[in-house]
C-alpha cells in the first residue's frame, strides 16, 4: 500500500504531522510579523515584531464568537477542521526525512491534488455557513479561482512525476537526487506551483476568499477561537504547500552535511518566507484578471511545461 | 495493516457512506445535501483504498469533490430556498419509494449472500496501479479514446442544450444575422421581435446614413 | 481559571483591535489609527474589541451606528473622538480627543479584555422579526418563498427568465459605516453571485446646522491611498502611507520613495491595473491613474503648492458605472474615488 | 471485509439511491439519487475486482467507466434541466407532467 519510504507507527505519524503544522504555523506567523514590520519600516524593534503575533493570538483566545442570523453551525465548525485536515493530509504524504514519510503512498501527487480540491470544499463551506452575504461572495469567488488553479496544479505535479516514473513523492525526491533538481530541469514548474500554493492557502496577492475588500470574506463573521482556528488553517496550508514545493522542486531532504530533515526545514522556510513576502508587497489581483490569466496564460504554460517535461523524460 | 484494523475501518466507512447517503434526502439545506453526497463518495473512496484500488479511491476524492462543489452552486442557483430556511417537503410517492428502495437493497443483498463468486485474490498487491496504468495505455487504449470522445461530445451537448440561443437569437450576448449587403452596415435585418412579429423592413436597409462607418 | 487570567493579561497587551465608524471629516483619526503599531484597524466589526466613532455622524446615521456597535462581539466598548456620546445614543461610550485617542484605546481595550468593562447592546437583543410558520410544512407563507425568514430577505428569483444557470438576485444594503467603503456612503445592491446587477449609491449629508469642521491636518489623498493599500491586502504599506499622510511637513523625497515602492506592475498595480475603467467627468478613467494623482498632489503640496480640493462626483453616475462589476472590483473602484465621494457627501454634485 | 460485506454495502447505497430517485420531486435531487446509486455500483465493481479477478486491471477500468457515466449524467442532466426550466419555469417532475403543449 505504501511506497518505498519507511513509515512510523500511525499514532506517532499523526503526532509528527500535527507537530509539523504547529511548528510551521509558528514560523510562518513570526515571519509574517517580521516581514510586515520591515515593509512598514517600523524601525528595528525585532522583539516587538516577534511578540506582537502571540499577543494577538492571546486576544483571539479570550474573545467570543457571536451568532449570526440562522447560521449553519455544523458546517461552520466543520469547515476549519476540514481545512486543517487537508493541510495534514498533504503533509502526511510528503517525505519528511531522507528515508521516511508518514505515509509515502504510491498515489502521492493525486493525494496532494485531492487535498487542494477538498480545501476548496472547506473554504466554500466556511463562506456558506455564517449566512452572511460578503462571506458567501468570498466562497463563490474562491470556487471560481479554485476551478482555475486546480488543473494547473495537476499538470505541474504530473510533470514532476514523469522523470520519477512514479506518483510517489518519495520517488520524486529520489529521481531529483539521481538527476537534477526539478527547479532546474522543469523551470516553469516552480513559479506555477507557487501560484497554487498562494491560492490554496488564501495568502497574499491570490487570497480570493478572505480578502480585505470583502471585509475579510469567509472569515468576516468569525471571531475569537473560531477565527483563530481558520487563521491556523491558512498558515498550516501555507506550511504544507511550502513543504510540497520544497519536496517537488528543491529535492526536499537532499543536501550535504546536514541531516535530511534539516535541509527540508531550511528549504521549506525559505519558500514560506518568499510567499509571505509576496503577500506584503504584491496587491491582491482582481478575481476577473486572476481567472483570465489562469486560463489563458498559466494553463497553456502548464500544458507546454508538461509537454517539455515529457519529452525531456523520454530523452 | 492487520485484518482487524481493515475490518473496523471498512465498517466505519461503509456505515458512514450509507448514513450520509440517507441524509442527502433528509435535509432541507441543498448545500448540506450536496456535501452529504460528497461525504458518501469520500467514504466509498476510502473503502476503495482499503480494497487496494488506491488510484480509484483517491481519484474519487479528487473528481467527486470538484463535481460536488459545482453541484452545490447549481443547487443554490436552482433552488429557491437553498439553505432550507423555510422547511419544505418535496417528495412524492414516499411509501412506494421506500418500499422499492428497501426491495432493491434487500434483493441485491440476497444476491450478494447467495451468489457463489469464485474467489481469486490479487496476485500482485504492490503492482495494481502500474497494472492499471499499463492497461489504460495499452489494451484498453481504445476504451479510453472512446471515453475522451464521449466527454467532448458531452461538453458540446451540454452547452447546446443549456444555451438559450436560436438561429439569430441570443444566449445573453447573442449572435447577429449577417448583413444583406456586405458593404452596407445598415442592411442588417432586424431580429424577430418578442411577440413573434417579424420586422417588415428587414432587407429594406439603407435609407440614408450611407456615409457613416463610425 | 488561572490560565484564562494569564491569557487575559497577555491579551490586554495585544494591539487594540479597532473597528472604525467614520463620520464626515475623520481622515485625521483614521490616519492616526492606521499609523500606530499599538492599534490594528479591522475590516470587520466582528474582529474588533473597541469601536471608534470619529468625525461628524449625522442624525440620520445614528441608527446604523447602533447596529455596527452591536456587531462588535461582547464584551465591547466604544470610544467617541471629539464628539458627544449622548447625541449618538451610545451612553456608555468614552469621549476623548484626537490627541489622547490611542492612549485611551489601550486603556479601554485592557479594561474590556480583563472583564472590567462591558458596554450593553443598544439595539434589541432578540431578532425583531419573529419566525412564523404558516405554510403546510412550516414555511413563512405560500410556497417556498413566502415570508422573510428571520428578517433576512432571501435571494429572490426574477419573475421571468430564471433558468438555473444564474444565481438568484440578493438584495443588500451596506453602509454607511462599512469599513471597506468610503465614509458616509450607503450602497444598495442587487447581487447575482459576486456580480453587481443593480447599484444605488447614497451619501449621508451632514446635519444642516452642523459646525463647519476645521481644515483637516492630514493629506486626504494619502489617507485614501492608505485605505486602498489596506483593501488590496497591503496593510504594512498602508501604515507607511498613513504615517506620511499625518507628517506635517512632508518631504517630496518621501512621497517619491513611497511611490517607487508601490507603483510597479508587481506592486499595488497588480491589484488596480485590471479594474474597470470609468467614464466620469473630472475623473481619470484609469484606476491606477487615480491613485497616482493622489501621490502627485501630495508631492506638489510637499513643495508648497496649494492643495486642490477634489471635485464632487454625481453618485448616480458612479452607480451606473458599477453595474456589472464584481463586488471586489466595485469596492476597489469606490476606494479610488474616495476623495471625490467624500466631497460629494458634503456637497452633492448634480449629475450632468 | 469480504466480497459479501462489500456487496452488501453497495446494495444499501444502491437502495438509498433508488429511494431518492423515486421519492424526490426536484430534478436536481433526482440526479443526486442517481449519483448515489452509481456510487454503489462503483463500490460493487471495485469489490468484485478485488476479490474475484486475481488482479486483472480491467476490473478497475470498469470503475473508471462508471465515473465517466456519472460525469456525463451530471453534465447532460443539468443541461436538460436548464432547458426544461427555461421553457417551463419548472424544476420538479410534477411541473412537466405533460411534456407536449
Amino acid at each position: 500500500m505504501t511506497g518505498e519510504l519507511a513509515a512510523p507507527h500511525p499514532v506517532l505519524g499523526a503526532v509528527v504531522v500535527l507537530g509539523v503544522l504547529l511548528v510551521g504555523t509558528a514560523i510562518v506567523t513570526t515571519a509574517d510579523a517580521v516581514v510586515a514590520d520591515r515593509v512598514a519600516r517600523r524601525g528595528l524593534d525585532l522583539r516587538a515584531s516577534l511578540v506582537r503575533p502571540w499577543r494577538r493570538i492571546a486576544l483571539s483566545l479570550v474573545r467570543p464568537q457571536p451568532a449570526t442570523e440562522r447560521p449553519d453551525w455544523g458546517l461552520w465548525v466543520l469547515a476549519p477542521a476540514a481545512y486543517v485536515g487537508m493541510a495534514a493530509m498533504a503533509v502526511s504524504v510528503l517525505p519528511l526525512g531522507t528515508d521516511w514519510a508518514v505515509a509515502d503512498v504510491r498515489t502521492g501527487i493525486v493525494v496532494l491534488g485531492s487535498a487542494e480540491v477538498l480545501a476548496m470544499v472547506a473554504v466554500y463551506l466556511h463562506g456558506w455557513a455564517p449566512n452572511s452575504p460578503l462571506s458567501l461572495v468570498g466562497a463563490y469567488r474562491f470556487v471560481a479561482a479554485g476551478l482555475s488553479f486546480l488543473l494547473l496544479s495537476m499538470f505541474v505535479l504530473i510533470a514532476a512525476a514523469l522523470p520519477a516514473e512514479s506518483m510517489s513523492l518519495g520517488r520524486i525526491v529520489a529521481s531529483q537526487q539521481e538527476g537534477a533538481w526539478n527547479v532546474l530541469r522543469q523551470p516553469l514548474g516552480l513559479p506555477l506551483f507557487l501560484v497554487v500554493a498562494l491560492s490554496v492557502s488564501l495568502h497574499g496577492p491570490l487570497d480570493m476568499a478572505d480578502g480585505t475588500d470583502l471585509a475579510t470574506g469567509t472569515v468576516a463573521e468569525s471571531s475569537g477561537p473560531a477565527r483563530l482556528a481558520w487563521e491556523f488553517g491558512r498558515r498550516a496550508m501555507l506550511t504544507a504547500y511550502a513543504l510540497a514545493t520544497a519536496v517537488v522542486f528543491l529535492a526536499g531532504p537532499a543536501g550535504p552535511v546536514l541531516p535530511g530533515w534539516a535541509w527540508l526545514a531550511v528549504k521549506t522556510v525559505a519558500v514560506a518566507v518568499v510567499l509571505v513576502w509576496c503577500g506584503h508587497r504584491l496587491g491582491r489581483i482582481g478575481i476577473q484578471r486572476y481567472v483570465r490569466i489562469a486560463w489563458t496564460v498559466l494553463l497553456p504554460l502548464s500544458f507546454l511545461h508538461l509537454a517539455i517535461s515529457g519529452v525531456a523524460a523520454l530523452a | 495493516m492487520t485484518g482487524l484494523a481493515v475490518d473496523i475501518a471498512f465498517w466505519t466507512f461503509a456505515v458512514a457512506a450509507a448514513w450520509f447517503g440517507w441524509r442527502v434526502f433528509r435535509t432541507d439545506s441543498m448545500v448540506r445535501a450536496t456535501f452529504c453526497l460528497l461525504a458518501s463518495f469520500l467514504n466509498v473512496g476510502a473503502i476503495m483504498v482499503l480494497l487496494l484500488a488506491e488510484y480509484l479511491g483517491v481519484a474519487m476524492f479528487f473528481m467527486m469533490s470538484v463535481e460536488m462543489v459545482v453541484m452545490a452552486i447549481f443547487m443554490v442557483a436552482f433552488m429557491m430556498n437553498p439553505a432550507g430556511l423555510n422547511p419544505m417537503e418535496m417528495v412524492h410517492q414516499p411509501r412506494a419509494a421506500i418500499a422499492v428502495g428497501i426491495g432493491a437493497a434487500v434483493g441485491l443483498g440476497v444476491v450478494a449472500v447467495v451468489a457463489d463468486l469464485p474467489p481469486a485474490a490479487l496476485l500482485d498487491e504492490a503492482g495494481t496501479i502500474r497494472a492499471l496504468g499499463n492497461e489504460l495505455m495499452g489494451a484498453s487504449m481504445l476504451l479510453m479514446e472512446v471515453v475522451g470522445v464521449t466527454l467532448v461530445a458531452t461538453m458540446v451537448g451540454a452547452v447546446v442544450l443549456s444555451s438559450a440561443s436560436g438561429r439569430y437569437g441570443s444566449a445573453d450576448t447573442g449572435s447577429v444575422p449577417p448583413l444583406l449587403d456586405p458593404d452596407d452596415p445598415d442592411s442588417r435585418p432586424d431580429l424577430v421581435s418578442a411577440d413573434g412579429e417579424g420586422d417588415a423592413h428587414a432587407g429594406h436597409g439603407g435609407h440614408g446614413g450611407h456615409g457613416g462607418h463610425g | 481559571m488561572a490560565v484564562m487570567d494569564r491569557l487575559r493579561r497577555v491579551a490586554a497587551t495585544a494591539p487594540v483591535a479597532v473597528s472604525v465608524a467614520l463620520g464626515h471629516g475623520a481622515d485625521a483619526v483614521l490616519a492616526d489609527l492606521r499609523a500606530d503599531a499599538r492599534v490594528d484597524v479591522t475590516a470587520s466589526p466582528r474582529h474588533a474589541t473597541v469601536l471608534v466613532v470619529a468625525g461628524h455622524v449625522p442624525a440620520a446615521a445614528v441608527a446604523a451606528l447602533g447596529r455596527v456597535h452591536d456587531q462588535v462581539p461582547a464584551p465591547r466598548a466604544t470610544v467617541v473622538v471629539d464628539g458627544d456620546p449622548a447625541r449618538l445614543d451610545l451612553p456608555a461610550a468614552t469621549a476623548t480627543t484626537r490627541a489622547a485617542l490611542v492612549d485611551e484605546l489601550v486603556r479601554v481595550h485592557a479594561a474590556v479584555v480583563t472583564g472590567q468593562r462591558h458596554d450593553s447592546p443598544v439595539g434589541p437583543a432578540d431578532n425583531p422579526v419573529d419566525w412564523q410558520g404558516i405554510g403546510p410544512h412550516g414555511q413563512g407563507g405560500e410556497g417556498m418563498m413566502g415570508g422573510v425568514p428571520w428578517g433576512r430577505p432571501m435571494a429572490m428569483p426574477p419573475t421571468v427568465g430564471r433558468d438555473g444557470l444564474a444565481l438568484d438576485r440578493l438584495a443588500l444594503v451596506v453602509g454607511p459605516f462599512l469599513a471597506v467603503l468610503p465614509p458616509m456612503l450607503e450602497v444598495e445592491v442587487g447581487l447575482q453571485g459576486d456580480v453587481l446587477e443593480e447599484v444605488e449609491l447614497r451619501t449621508v449629508p451632514p446635519d444642516p446646522h452642523a459646525p463647519t469642521p476645521p481644515p483637516t491636518p492630514v493629506d486626504s489623498g494619502l489617507v485614501a491611498l492608505a485605505e486602498l493599500l489596506a483593501l488590496v491586502g497591503l496593510g504594512a504599506l498602508a501604515t507607511t502611507a498613513a504615517r506620511l499622510a499625518r507628517t506635517p511637513d512632508r518631504r517630496v523625497e518621501d512621497v517619491a520613495a513611497l511611490r517607487r515602492r508601490i507603483d510597479r506592475p508587481w506592486g499595488l498595480r497588480l491589484g488596480t491595473d485590471d479594474l474597470d475603467r470609468l467614464d466620469l467627468p473630472g475623473v481619470a478613467p484609469d484606476p491606477t491613474d487615480r491613485w497616482r494623482d493622489w501621490l502627485a498632489s501630495a508631492a506638489s503640496t510637499a513643495v508648497g503648492d496649494a492643495h486642490h480640493a477634489p471635485e464632487p462626483v454625481a453618485t448616480d453616475e458612479v452607480a451606473a458605472q458599477l453595474v456589472g462589476m464584481e463586488v471586489g472590483h466595485a469596492v476597489l473602484t469606490l476606494a479610488t474615488l474616495r476623495p471625490q465621494l467624500a466631497a460629494s457627501a458634503v456637497a452633492p454634485a448634480v449629475s450632468s | 471485509m469480504t466480497i459479501v460485506t462489500v456487496l452488501l454495502a453497495s446494495a444499501v447505497l444502491l437502495g438509498l439511491g433508488t429511494w431518492g430517485v423515486l421519492s424526490q420531486q426536484s430534478f436536481v435531487m433526482i440526479m443526486m439519487g442517481f449519483e448515489l446509486a452509481i456510487n454503489g455500483v462503483m463500490l460493487a465493481a471495485a469489490g468484485v475486482w478485488r476479490f474475484t479477478s486475481g488482479g486483472e486491471p480491467r476490473g478497475q477500468v470498469l470503475v473508471i467507466v462508471a465515473m465517466l457515466v456519472m460525469a456525463v449524467e451530471a453534465a447532460i442532466g443539468f443541461a436538460l434541466v436548464v432547458a426544461v426550466y427555461r421553457a417551463r419555469q419548472q424544476d420538479t417532475t410534477e411541473g412537466i407532467a405533460e411534456l407536449s403543449r
